[in-house]
């Protein structure tokens, strides 16, 4: 085993310590105590907008702009791959 | 249309007019290379004069949200108690960093005029290079944590084509995969903080989250993430392998874009830190965190600065090291921010160095790659051993390059010295060790410049550059604009300090007034 | 603790996709590994807007009950399509390193330096 | 990607339709029932990959140019962004069209209920110009892919 792999057995190791303590300490699953924000959606995505579906009434309404920047982000995935695959460089 | 209107809406338009820009040039390809490099640069510059008339109004009269699908003004829902849509919120900070962008950007754009002009698909370039501007304005106005990831993501897959973009480059495709594993992670973890707080406060707004947070377990996890995640993006020890891979295979003045970029990354931490967390979290423990942070930054880029052969690795390790003196100077102001006294006595002047130390090293950074750029354009190669005698027939190269390097090892009369001698002065009455080990720095970055400057421009005339003459005047333009910005900034440094870096730092840490002018009293 | 194993759960994919991200020397298989983060962050996502026992929060054709929360679910949308755009560039990235190095071994050369 | 055989070939030629419906139903009513713009233009888009697959890259590209895909591209997202724009008049991002009885300008009645296209405002639209944008994109990114693969496998370079 080189340090390299050692130092990298350690550090996922507390990884997995931290991030396993902090989920075992979350809330218990499916038992959602707080949920002004969603309750507000849940309740008003049919007469602020009008969507039957209240999770498209998130995507595109109520966090509309995070759906651009993920659109942009396709975009640009996009632009990226013709880019690194064109056959041309120099005119 | 008047100019109210165009105040209230320039938070949104800042964002969308570049998106809108980028969205129409596989359609305007046809219409022909003049119009391509028109609209870009129409583009860039409208930008710059939208975020100066933004900033200005934001430093006189305060902060201003946005809120994206209702009426201005109505953060919350009427009658209800916690934000529901996506806010933006432009405070003296956010200001700050948007105007070093869009000038950065706006500098980008001149250069590449010429720059790029012999490369293909430059459609594709312009395109690129507006949503990274893009996703540099939307993470430093957005006032949301999910919002503030999706704009991590376009930065880093804009940027991730861009430095892929000499695809035939033999290293190019490894420093994009490598910066684009490292951003990918950094994000993902990003994602995972906005996990664990919204299962716990059902909130994904910085100032929501803010008010209720506890400081428990969870809060820490949250916080260790976000640190880790930022501070990897931001090219700082351990995690600074990627950043002169990725910064020697870029186009120049993508290189100047990156390191705003970084610096950008530099912002979401101290947003994180001062404003997420705040008082709330253990100061001293984050403090010490992120000066060791700054510390090892320090000295590791500059060590590694040194044996360099290829002329923007060695600013890139140069650059990466000056990462460390802003982590230093806001690590020290952050941990004395429970201890009022002595925070004014000098934490505060030790945030502003740190501060104003962020906009002098975009400045000069981005000097010193537009001048590598210009040497790669002249004469096709980054490798020091094989340059010399350049300054006779690049005298404006030269000159700039001199003054960049002045700049970064902090010698007056340039800005780099103006912003670390406050750092050396307050982190010195903090403890005068790492003040002391900072100073060394400074010497040893002189040192790598002054190596590069002789390689480079001094000697006698080589016979293969008998032909070489100067840049063309675009390239000239860009590398004129930031030097005399950074000579600018260091004869008046206390106008700066005065007008632009303080109202940044009280905006900074008043996490209140970010709550209050969110959420209201 | 027993109530958890959804978030334990998601522990573990994160835990195996950074194993294969320090561990795998075939760069397929480092982006293999980061596309399995990927996932258990969305699983966690989705996860944290369960409510036991309530339905799609979709009016159309609804029965009667309590509605699971619609923000984590946008969310994951929102991720997903990242993680894809993510990933179709990392692939290209790869696809152009095997063409110029002949390899995809990380111990030959490729992302060493 | 060379060709595959009689067998595939006619059996993806038969599936296509239906996959094509399929997912433009879910892209139009992504403001009923699950679904929306980017769920149904993957859907489409695996549908044009599948054809991709079944005749070749090279074939596909003869009846669809990447060239044509990325202005389809360009006009989803500008469609996307200009309605977008269009809310400017309250803010960026307003539902315009929600609530004022014309087009898609109906309200549900509360609670459940079958369901009416003619709700949500800019959603169905929104839906639309973001399915559009997902199926170019989406077959933009694997015929390149495709393409690029065959021209590497016959030893061309890229850097001429």
């Amino acid at each position: 085993m080189s340090k390299r792999d050692l130092v990298g057995v350690i550090s996922l190791l507390i990884l997995i310590g931290f991030l396993g303590l902090g989920a075992a300490s979350m809330r218990e699953f499916g038992v959602v105590d707080r949920a002004y924000m969603d309750d507000y959606i849940i309740s008003h995505s049919q007469d602020e907008v009008g969507a039957n579906n209240a999770v498209t009434s998130v995507v595109f309404d109520y966090r509309g702009f995070d759906t651009l920047g993920e659109a942009t982000i396709l975009f640009a995935a996009v632009v990226g791959v013709i880019v690194i695959f064109r056959r041309e460089v120099h005119e | 249309m008047s100019i109210d209107w165009l105040l209230i809406h320039s938070p949104a338009l800042i964002i969308a007019i570049p998106l809108f820009a980028a969205f129409t040039m596989p359609l305007i390809k046809k219409l022909g290379n003049k119009t391509r490099n028109g609209v870009a640069f129409a583009t860039v510059l409208l930008i710059e004069i939208l975020v100066i008339m933004l900033a200005k109004d934001v430093f006189a009269s305060g902060a201003r949200s946005y809120v994206f699908g209702a009426e201005p003004g109505l953060t919350l829902p009427s009658g209800y108690i916690v934000p529901i849509r996506i806010l933006f919120h432009v405070d003296g900070m956010s200001a700050f960093m948007a105007i070093i962008s869009a000038t950065i950007a706006l500098v980008a754009v001149i250069y590449s005029l010429k720059f790029m002009e012999k490369e293909t698909a430059l459609d594709r370039y312009y395109l690129l290079l507006l949503l990274m501007m893009v996703g540099m304005f939307g993470m430093e106005f957005t006032a949301d944590l999910f919002n503030m990831f999706v704009f991590l993501e376009v930065l880093s897959i804009a940027s991730c084509g861009l430095v892929a973009y000499r695809i035939h480059l033999a290293d190019a495709p490894e420093g994009a995969l490598k910066f684009m594993v490292i951003s990918s992670i950094g994000a993902l973890m990003v994602l995972l903080a906005t996990g664990f707080l919204y299962g716990q406060y059902d909130a994904l707004n910085i100032a929501q989250l803010a008010k209720e947070l506890q400081f428990n377990f969870i809060d820490k996890i949250a916080l260790v993430l976000l640190l880790g995640a930022f501070a990897m993006k931001c090219g700082s020890f351990p995690m600074h392998q990627w950043v002169p891979d990725t910064y020697s295979v870029a186009p120049a003045p993508i290189s100047i874009l990156l390191v705003v970029s970084t610096q950008v990354s530099l912002y979401a931490l101290f947003r994180v830190v001062f404003t997420l967390y705040g008082i709330s979290s253990n100061v001293v423990v984050v403090g010490w965190y992120l000066i060791v942070l700054g510390l090892s930054t320090l000295f590791i880029g500059v060590t590694m600065a040194i044996p360099q052969k290829d002329i923007k690795r060695l600013i890139s390790y140069l650059g990466v090291s000056q990462i460390g003196y802003m982590l230093i100077a806001v690590g020290v102001g952050f941990s004395l921010f429970a201890n009022p006294v002595e925070f004014e006595i000098y934490g505060f002047r030790a945030i502003e160095g740190g501060i104003f130390q962020l906009i002098n090293d975009s400045m000069y950074m981005g000097l010193l790659f537009l001048v590598s750029g210009a040497l790669y354009y002249r004469i096709g190669t980054r490798n020091l051993d094989s340059m010399g005698g350049l300054a006779r027939p690049m005298k404006v190269t030269s000159i700039c390059f001199l003054i960049g390097s002045l700049a970064i090892a902090g010698i007056p009369p340039f800005n780099g010295f103006a912003s670390k001698f406050m750092i050396y002065e307050t982190v010195y009455r903090f403890n005068p060790i790492i003040s002391i080990v900072a100073m060394l720095v400074s010497v040893l970055t002189l040192a790598a410049m002054f190596r590069a400057f002789s390689a480079a421009f001094m000697g006698p005339s080589l016979p293969e550059f008998k032909e070489v003459r100067e840049v063309p005047k675009s390239m000239i333009l860009g590398m004129v604009i930031l030097a005399s910005i950074v000579v600018f900034f260091g004869l008046f440094p206390s106008l700066i300090v005065d007008n632009l870096v303080e109202p940044a730092v009280r905006a900074l840490i008043s996490r209140p007034s970010y709550i209050i002018s969110l959420l209201g009293g | 603790m027993i109530h958890n194993i959804p978030y334990l759960a998601v522990v573990a994919l994160v835990a195996i996709g950074f194993w294969a991200m320090i561990f795998r020397k075939n760069l397929i298989k480092v982006i293999i590994g980061i596309a399995i983060i990927e996932s258990g962050v969305n699983f966690f996502l989705v996860a944290l807007g369960y409510r036991s026992g309530a339905y799609a929060p979709i009016y159309t054709h609804a029965p009667s009950g309590q509605m699971v929360l619609p923000v984590p679910q946008a969310l994951t949308l929102t991720s997903i399509v990242i993680g894809v755009a993510v990933l179709a560039l990392m692939l290209s990235l790869a696809v152009q390193i095997y063409k110029k190095q002949g390899t995809l071994d990380t111990r030959k050369g490729v992302l060493k330096k | 990607m060379s060709e595959m055989s009689k067998i595939v070939r006619s059996i993806s030629n038969l599936l296509l339709p239906f996959i094509l419906i399929y997912g433009f139903y879910i892209i139009l009513h992504g403001h009923l029932t699950p679904g929306g713009g980017f769920q149904g233009g993957a859907v489409v888009a695996s549908g044009l990959v599948m054809v991709l697959v079944a005749y070749g890259s090279e074939r596909f590209a003869s009846w669809v140019k990447e060239k044509h895909l990325s202005v389809l591209e360009s006009i989803g997202a500008l469609g996307f962004i200009s309605l977008a724009f269009l809310g400017l008049s309250t803010a960026f991002f307003y539902n315009f069209l929600a609530g004022k009885g014309g087009l898609f300008g109906d309200i549900p009645p509360e609670g459940s209920n079958p369901g009416a296209l003619n709700t949500a405002g800019t959603l169905p639209l929104m839906n639309l110009a973001v399915g559009l944008k997902v199926i170019a994109g989406l077959a933009s990114i694997v015929l390149v892919m495709g393409l690029a693969s065959h021209y590497f496998k016959q030893g061309g370079e890229n850097d001429t």
